[in-house]
Parts: structure tokens; sequence; C-alpha cells
């Protein structure tokens, strides 16, 4: 094929495209438009929900919480519109009240749902565990049009990825979708180029260094808020980016976790391997 | 939103959408080889894409936006590895 | 009187796209083999999502960089995946329709593994 | 409005799954079951759960799709017979 263009095009198309993205994505992430403030009412939680105990069972005991209902329990709590990036944040919770849930009234549970994808990611590794081997039959190469264009598309797609699981706690989305969408670019590459092959160390560093991470941060909370993978930042006001306290260190931990366990599982899948114990 | 955009006219895109959609889906489902199946999905992918794109502007939720974005990838993913395993590269 | 002007803007820029969506489904139902299919599922309907994304942009203050980018993003990558599923079936052994004239690629004999690939 | 969109993505989720059970060649199965994916998270995109929506449609139907695909073609190491 003849090739006309100099690198130095290509180059600069690459950087341009790249940037457009850049610019966007950053807009997003310094300024809210104007529809997100829409429904904030609905996704933050009113009540404050009893993390204590002891209250809990002192209510319950008294006979307040069965007398009338959910009544004085709600009016501990004093009714405030909530404003999108004005009013201060009465809990733990972040804008979008189903990570609050998940990582923060239910961290746990998540601790627990990262263990189980870290087990099936194990197990898929040790059942296509082996020697590399080149494979027996040609392999058709992949074109010049599918090489550059998975390359330009894995820079805007890992972009993607963080955005949306830095932006956990402000959209939907969170250290789960974040992280399939980083494996899914890491797939592309893959499929870009035969033979393809990442940096093993890289990915099993990145892991054991973000579920420690996980498990860190839930012991800080242990010891300075006596319980485990409570909240010891400031919350802030809801809707900016620095706003839900420990939440959104979580999900970049999740995120980098859950990506590099995916992108694990489909290169073990994708390479030829030879079974060593037959 | 700028303006009001009036009822007929949100009943005729996705009217039209609607149906567009469904000729997509026939012909992944009726398509004679596999290739016509990915051609189907392929654009079935478009087309909701965009269909998307516009129910955010009907629920007026930006948020909805990134929704459409992370189909887009994915579907583009998607298509790539069938071809690819349709070519024997895979 | 430039909010009337835009949103006007975005609302034929989106009736635009979902116009082009549907002659895209329509030419994938109704075209005869394969590659006239793939050119009416991509070109249609890269111009029907481009249209709409950035129509939608136009119609809310604040939305336009999020579009754009949405935009950018399916121009770059619908033709990949066309170029790919139309190299793999054609390799795969689907016949064109017989009314395409000429086959160029069966002319030249194309070899197609590994163009201009660096070895 | 909403309504009858929804019941026509419904209906698509129907056909597709059943193309899905009954398809004789592996490979539309497994393209129907991504559409049944792409499908369901719409469906969850519009009844407002949009966190589900763009989990069901990362994990649906991109990587299970790809790694169905991926095991396909390692079952079939060995066989050299188009399948078309």
């Amino acid at each position: 094929m003849k090739n006309d263009t100099p690198k130095v095009f290509k180059s600069i198309f690459a950087l341009f495209v790249v940037a457009i993205f850049m610019i966007g994505l950053f807009y997003a992430f310094v300024s809210m438009p104007k529809g997100w403030g829409v429904n904030v009412n609905n996704r933050v939680s009113r009540l404050y929900i009893l993390k204590n105990v002891r209250t809990a069972t002192r209510l319950l005991d008294s006979g307040k919480f069965f007398a009338k209902g959910m009544k004085p329990l709600r009016a501990e709590v004093p009714y405030k519109p909530i404003k999108f990036k004005k009013t201060a944040n009465l809990e733990d919770g972040a804008a979008n009240v189903v990570t609050s849930i998940v990582v923060d009234y239910r961290g746990f549970d998540t601790l627990g749902e990262v263990t189980v994808l870290f087990l099936a990611a194990s197990g898929v590794m040790m059942l296509l565990f082996g020697k590399r081997v080149k494979p027996k039959r040609k392999k058709t190469e992949p074109s010049l049009i599918m090489y550059v264009g998975t390359r330009i598309a894995f820079a805007v797609i890992f972009l993607f990825g963080i955005y949306i699981f830095v932006h956990g706690h402000l959209t939907p989305g969170g250290g789960f979708p974040g992280g399939a969408v980083i494996a899914s670019g890491i797939l592309g590459l893959f499929l870009g180029r035969n033979g393809y092959t990442p940096n093993h160390a890289g990915l099993k560093v990145f892991e054991s260094l973000s579920g420690i991470a996980f498990v860190i941060i839930g012991l800080i909370g242990l010891f300075s808020v006596k319980s485990f993978l409570a909240n010891f930042l400031p919350t802030g006001i809801i809707g900016n980016l620095y706003s839900a306290g420990f939440i959104s260190l979580i999900y970049i931990a999740i995120g980098m976790k859950v990506g590099s366990e995916l992108a694990a599982v489909v290169d073990s899948m994708i390479g030829d391997t030879k079974e060593e114990w037959s | 939103m700028r303006i009001e955009i009036p009822t007929i006219l949100w009943a005729i895109w996705f009217i039209v959408i609607s149906t567009a959609t469904i000729l997509a889906t026939l012909r992944a489902v009726i398509g004679p080889t596999n290739s016509d199946r990915v051609v189907g999905l392929d654009t079935w992918t478009t087309i909701t894409t965009g269909f998307w794109v516009i129910l955010a502007l009907f629920f007026f939720q930006f948020v909805l936006l990134s929704v459409a974005m992370v189909y887009a990838i994915l579907s583009f993913l998607g298509v790539l590895v069938i071809a690819r395993y349709l070519e024997r590269g895979l | 009187m430039l909010n009337v002007v835009l949103g006007w803007l975005g609302t034929v820029l989106i009736s635009i796209g979902v116009f082009f969506l549907f002659l895209g489904a329509l030419g994938i139902f109704r075209l005869p083999d394969l590659f006239n299919r793939l050119q009416a599922g991509t070109k249609a309907t890269t111009l029907g999502v481009v249209s709409t994304s950035i129509g939608v942009g136009l119609l809310v203050k604040g939305w336009l960089p999020f579009s754009v980018a949405l935009a950018v993003f399916l121009l770059m990558t619908n033709p990949i995946s066309s170029h790919a599923v139309a190299r793999a079936s054609y390799r795969a052994g689907v016949k064109p329709y017989h009314g395409t004239s000429p086959d160029e690629c069966a002319k030249r004999n194309l070899d197609f593994s590994g163009e201009g690939e660096e070895k | 409005m909403i309504i009858y969109v929804a019941t026509i993505v419904v209906i698509v989720i129907i056909i597709t799954s059943l193309i899905a059970v009954f398809s004789k060649k592996l490979l539309s199965s497994i393209i129907s079951m991504g559409l049944v994916s792409l499908g369901v998270s719409g469906l969850f995109f519009f009844l407002q759960a949009p966190d589900v929506a763009i989990t069901e449609a990362a994990i649906g139907a991109g990587l299970s799709t790809a790694i169905f695909v991926i095991a396909l073609k390692k079952v079939k190491k060995g066989e050299t017979k188009d399948e078309e």
C-alpha cells in the first residue's frame, strides 16, 4: 500500500481528536450543566438513616416508632429542601443516592462483591493457565485501519472509563461499569493487532495495590471513627466534585481493581495456551 | 430548554424511530448469513444511541447522555469482536 | 432571540437526524445484498446520529461539549466497525449481488494479510 | 407516550430471546443475546434507573458478548470447516 501522508499529519490528527475529547470531558468536570439539578430532591434521601444501633434500639423500645408510624423518627431531622450546589450534606451521602447506599451504608457488602469478582477471575485464570504457544492455524492480520482506529479509540475509551468512576458520586455509574469500560478498551487493543500482550506485572501490581487500598481505607475508618468503612472525611456541599467524603476514593480503588481483573481475564482467554499437566 | 417543542413533533420522532428499530431487528432476525445479522446489530445499536440521546432531552437529564456514550463504546467493541471472529483472526 | 434561533436550529437538526436514521433502517431492510446493506446502514445512520446529538446539544444550554464529544466518537468509530464487518464477510465468502460489477476485489486478487503492517 | 415505546422494546426483547433459545447456529444465538442485553438496558433506562442501565450495557452487551465469542473460538479450535 502506498503511503503518501507524512507521519506528522497522522500524529497531529490523532492529537486533535483526543484533544476534543479532553476539552469536552474536562468541561463536564468543572461545570455542572442545567439538567443536573432537576431531580436531586428525589435522588438524595431526606431522612438521616440511623447508623447508631443504640439510638435506634432506644427509639424502638420507647414505642414511639410503632405508635405513630414513622413520624417521630422523621421529626428528629428537620425538613429542608435540598438545593444543588448550595445545601451542605446532611449525611454521608452523595448527589447520587444509589452510590451513597452502595459504598457508604452498605460498604462491607461491596467489599464482598469485589472479593467474588476476584475469585471468579482467579478461577478463569486457573482454568486457562499454561504455557504460551504459537497458534496452530494461521491467523488473519487486522488491517491498518483497525490498528490505528483501535489505538485512537483506546485513549478515548480509557478517559471515559476514568470519567465514569471518578464521577461515581455525582452521575450514574461507578466502579464496576468504569472498570468494565476500561477493560473493553484493552480488549480493543487486543483486536487491533495480533500478538498484543499487556504488561502482566503491571496488571498484577495494579490489582493488588487497589485491593489493599480498599481495605486500608476501611481500616482508617475503624481506627478514627470506630467503625469499619466509616466516613472520615468532610462531606462538603452536594454536587461538588470534592463532596461525598471517601466515596470517590473507594470508587477509584474499585475501578482500577475491576479494570485490571477483567483485562487479565480477557488476556488469559484470548491467548493460546498449552496445558502443562497433560 | 430554549424553546418548547410541540407534542406532535415528539410523537412523530418516537413513531419513526420505533419503526426504524423494528426494521433493524427484523434484519437481525431473518438475515440469511451471520454477516447480515452483524450488520443488523450494528445498525440497531446506532439507531438506539440516537434514540437515547433524544430521550435524554425528553426526560431532561444530562446524566442520561453518558449512558448513550457507554452504549456507543460497547456496541463498537462488540461488533469488532464478532467481525474478527468471522474473518478467523481472533 | 438567539435562544429561539438556536432552539429551532436544534429541532430541525434532530428532525433531519431522525429521518436519516429511518432511511438507514429502511435501506438495511430492503437492499439486496450484504455490501449494499452495509453502505445504507453505516452512512445514513452515522449522519443521523451525529445530527441528532448536535441538535440536542444546541437545544439545551451547556450540553454542547459532551454532545459534540459523542458525535465525534460516533463519527470516528462507526466507519471502523463497518470496514471490519465488510472485510470479514468478504473473507468469509459472502458473494456480492449479481448486479455488482465489476468486483474489483476479485479482479485485483488483493492480499488481505497485513497490508501496511510493519514487521 | 413513553409506554408505547417501552412496549415496542419489550416485544423486541421477546423476539430476540426466542431466537437466542431456538437458533441452530451458536453465533446467531450470541448476537441475539447481545441484542437482548441492549434492550434490557434500554428498559432500565425507561424505568429511571440509569445506574443499572450503564452496568447492564457495559457487562452484558460488551464484555459478555466478547467473552462468549472468544469461548466459541476456543471450543471450535480444531475445526477448519466454514460454518456458513
